[in-house]
């Protein structure tokens, strides 16, 4: 189990390396996605239990609630990486578009040269 | 108050934001004019009379506690309104109808306003769910929703500046906000709670020293300050700001100057004893002086209106963040000193940011080179502006030199005379800065280009000198506001009294 | 795109379309729901669109059925919000018959709520590539 | 007393009486002495060059150069190192947060 915290982590200093030292607007949105899918395999993770069942509400677990509740896997972390996944989704899409347009007004997408402002 | 009070202050401004594309949609097809920007300064004045509709009873002593689906507190998602929060949502609402009623004339010359006051009204969804919210999660949702909003509206004209901007805020936002995320996953791993509450009684026995605080906590604590910080731009953090308020359009700037710091500043309040409880004074204190020190220098030597402008909000917003940081380390005073400069701030600084909005409009131009001699054509204008040069430099009849003397006293009480001394240097220094700007732009020779100007349009004249008056009143009678802070400082350190209100469900 | 691609993804566009339906009607029975049902609707006209150009696919759903769409499904959220407020104590509250557990029509308002969730992800979804891909 | 010297209405009182005081003075002075203006009094002096009145606006950089003198060292290296490159600024934030970590570090235990 405690791979997937080694993983989550190592997700999460790529993103960051690739945030810092990449010059390329694309590549530094793919290091923002990565660095985000690693927090999230770190909340899923934290959720999971090992041999745990999916936390759905059936008719057969209605029946025997205390072993379901004692089986199944903490619902929480998912409906919180779910919503996650959707901001993630909007910062993406937002990041891509204003990369299109500083394509077209600045002609490159290396960070380091679109810099008109300063100071 | 008024039933559900507290989920229609969410719910109005963001329906109406869903309701927008449509107006725009019908206001084409049987063309009236300015059926949205009308109906979004509408939006917000519902969102004040429902906020105002909360404050009596919040000031009566009571937490207001509102359950989504009736689901009790640490399970559920809740809202819960002490007199913190309520300070704020008064100043969000009250500051974003201004606002809109500015943008009503200033943006008249854009196109797709409907997605303007989108946009716009997401914004302030988002601020208002920020503040008025009991789950930690919920937080960083709505602060995502406004990030998200915000980088959109900096680059809503979409030329290569605002894209700039939008592009550099994105990116620096973003890591913020994912080290917000990463602060709430590892809270969640330790605690297993997302409630405000509930994480603070949890986390209460780590308070004083009695027990080594955990390395997972100390980590989730910086993560978060540093998210914080990156929202209320704090010196090392700072970086997007000056960019963004420059390349916005004008309107937008003032909503992000005004309302908008306020949603960090809440934060810097409620982070000593909810939901961390740990002590961050000194991070508090040297951020603060440091930004204040960094801010003021470098607004002196700057050549553009917006950007002087806006390194004076990092300089004052380090006001706030030393005030609150002098609170905690035990100085009342302090805390609402930054608490009021806070409420100060952000009149006189949407203010300022509006009077160049109205010179950018009138002239073109928000270099000061190009500009001069301007106090003939613009007298309104000029006189809003030197009320709001006077108040942030802290001269005594206006509401600036409350504050900031409340501010000043904290440092003595506290025991740190030093930070007294250097706050009345930076202040001098605001008012070395402000005398520059204001002899550019509206004293000396008249540029020939500029001989027919005339005053702003009477619509961005009434949310300034509203605010102008505000200024002075404020000023005149000081009690007005510590009546509204006093009962926010108090609330911010009464961490027992939210946590018995909300999971006890009084 | 070739004629290989132009066949395929005219074949299998039923078949991802109602696979995305399904999982947004059953967004309370099973795992899905709203966000993903309409992501893989939303992916499923975008395979259209980059088989076939955006012309075709602006002449089928316009930006402005789309704008329709996308306001249609955050009225049916705010609608079943101010029920829960109207009728009942609290926003968004149950105020639906909530019927037998593993129904299609059950969970009271939770499948509406995924229906309106599904039609506005996948028009957002569109008028973002719709907004990208033009002009 | 200390409450009468910051009671803001006094203080603005003060102020604007002695601004009317200082106005008067002012006045009395400007009845004692006539002012003769010539036009060379007018005229802005730059080594005998003519200069239009557009180009006598200062450079508002420059506007304060000796607090640029006595703060150089900030002058020097804080401000040019804000220079507009993404990558530096966010280097920056990752900085900060590294020294958040060390001072909560240090208070905390």
């Amino acid at each position: 189990m405690s791979l997937n915290y080694v993983i989550a982590m190592l997700l999460i200093t790529l993103g960051l390396y690739c945030l810092l030292f990449k010059r390329n607007l694309i590549k530094l949105i793919i290091g923002l996605s990565v660095m985000t899918d690693g927090i999230h395999l770190f909340l899923i993770s934290m959720g999971y239990r090992t041999g745990g069942i999916a936390p759905i509400v059936t008719g057969e677990s209605t029946s025997n609630l205390p072993n379901f509740a004692s089986r199944a896997v903490d619902p929480l972390p998912q409906a919180l990486v779910l919503t996650s996944i959707v901001i993630n989704i909007c910062i993406t899409a937002m990041a891509l578009s204003l990369s299109i347009y500083a394509y077209r007004h600045y002609g490159t997408l290396d960070p380091s040269k679109i810099r008109r402002l300063s100071e | 108050m008024i039933p559900q009070a507290p989920i229609l202050a969410i719910v109005v401004p963001l329906f109406s934001a869903f309701l927008m594309p449509m107006i725009g949609l019908l206001s084409k097809r049987y063309n009236i004019d300015r059926a949205c920007d009308w109906f979004a300064v509408a939006a917000m004045v519902g969102t004040l009379i429902v906020v105002a509709s909360m404050a009596p009873t919040v000031w009566g002593g009571q937490i207001i506690v509102y359950k989504f689906g009736d689901w009790s507190p640490p399970w559920g998602i809740n809202l819960a309104i002490d007199a913190l929060s309520i300070q704020m949502a008064l100043m969000i609402a009250g500051l974003g109808t201004l606002v809109m009623v500015y943008s009503v004339a200033y943006m008249q010359r854009d196109s797709r306003r409907d997605l303007f006051y989108t946009l716009a009204l997401l914004v302030i969804t988002g601020m208002m769910g920020t503040i008025l919210t009991g789950d930690i999660f919920n937080f960083y949702v709505f602060l995502e929703i406004m990030s998200v909003a915000s980088y959109a509206l900096i680059a809503f004209r979409r030329d290569s500046s605002g894209i700039e901007a939008g592009l550099k805020y994105l990116f620096i936002g973003s890591l913020g906000t994912s080290f917000v995320l990463l602060s709430i996953a590892m809270l969640y791993s330790f605690v297993g709670s997302l409630n405000i509450a509930d994480l603070g009684a949890k986390l209460a026995i780590y308070r004083g020293a009695a027990q080594p605080v955990p390395t997972i906590l100390v980590a989730s604590l910086a993560l978060f300050v540093t998210g914080i910080m990156i929202k209320v731009a704090m010196v090392p953090f700072h970086i997007w700001l000056p960019d963004a308020f420059t390349a916005a359009p004008t309107a937008v700037s003032a909503l992000l100057a005004g309302p908008a710091a306020v949603v960090g500043i809440y934060w810097v309040a409620r982070l000593p004893y909810l939901p961390f409880g740990l002590p961050v004074g000194i991070i508090l204190v040297s951020l603060g002086l440091l930004s204040m020190i960094v801010g003021v220098l470098m607004a002196l030597t700057q050549r553009d209106f917006k950007r002087m402008l806006a390194y004076h909000v990092i300089s004052q917003k380090g006001y706030m963040v030393l005030g609150i940081g002098l609170g905690t380390l035990g100085s009342v005073l302090g805390a609402q000193g930054g608490l009021f400069h806070l409420l100060n701030h952000s009149i006189y600084k949407s203010m300022l940011f509006m009077c160049a909005g109205a010179v950018l409009y009138r002239t073109g131009s928000q270099k000061f080179e190009e500009l001069g001699g301007l106090g003939k054509n613009m007298p309104l204008t000029a006189l809003t502006f030197l009320i709001g040069s006077l108040a942030i430099s802290g001269i005594p009849p206006l509401n600036g030199f409350v504050s900031k003397y409340t501010i000043y006293l904290g440092g003595i009480e506290a025991g740190l005379p030093i930070v007294t001394i250097i706050a009345v240097l930076v202040s001098a220094l605001t008012f070395a800065s402000f005398f520059k700007a204001f002899s550019s732009v509206f004293l000396g020779q008249r540029p020939k280009h500029l001989r027919d100007i005339q005053e702003a349009p009477k619509l961005m004249l009434f949310p300034m000198l509203a605010m102008a008056v505000v200024c002075i009143v404020i000023g005149l009678f000081p009690a007005l506001g510590f009546n509204v802070v006093g009962p926010a400082q108090a609330a911010a350190e009464n961490s027992a009294g939210y946590i018995g209100h909300v999971i006890g469900g009084i | 795109m070739t004629i290989i691609v132009r066949t395929t993804s005219r074949l299998l566009f039923p078949f991802i379309f109602l696979f995305g339906v399904y999982i947004v009607l059953h967004g309370h029975l099973t795992p899905g729901g709203g966000f993903p049902g309409g992501v893989i609707i939303a992916a499923s006209v975008v395979m259209l669109i980059l088989a076939y150009g955006i012309e075709r696919a602006q002449q089928r759903v316009s930006i402005l059925q789309a704008e329709m769409l996308d306001i249609i499904g955050s009225a049916t959220i705010a609608v079943i919000g101010i029920l829960g407020i109207l009728l009942g104590a609290y926003f968004l509250q149950n105020v639906f018959p909530l019927g037998e557990l593993g129904k299609l029509f059950s969970a009271g308002n939770l499948a509406l709520l995924y229906i309106g969730v599904g039609l506005k992800v996948t028009a957002s979804i569109l008028l973002i590539f719709y907004a990208m891909l033009s002009d | 007393m200390v409450e009468l010297v910051w009671d803001p209405i006094v203080v603005t009182t003060a102020i604007l009486l002695g601004s009317l005081v200082a106005y008067i003075i002012l006045m009395i002075g400007h009845k004692i002495t006539k002012p003769r203006l010539t036009p060379e009094k007018l005229k802005t002096y730059a080594c005998g060059e003519e200069l239009k009145p557009e180009e006598t606006h200062m450079d508002s950089e420059q506007f304060f150069s000796p607090i640029r003198r006595i703060f150089r060292p900030f002058y020097r290296y804080i401000q040019p190192a804000h220079t507009g490159v993404l990558s530096t600024y966010l280097l920056w934030v990752v900085v900060g947060f590294i020294i958040i970590v060390i001072i909560i570090m240090l208070t905390v235990r």
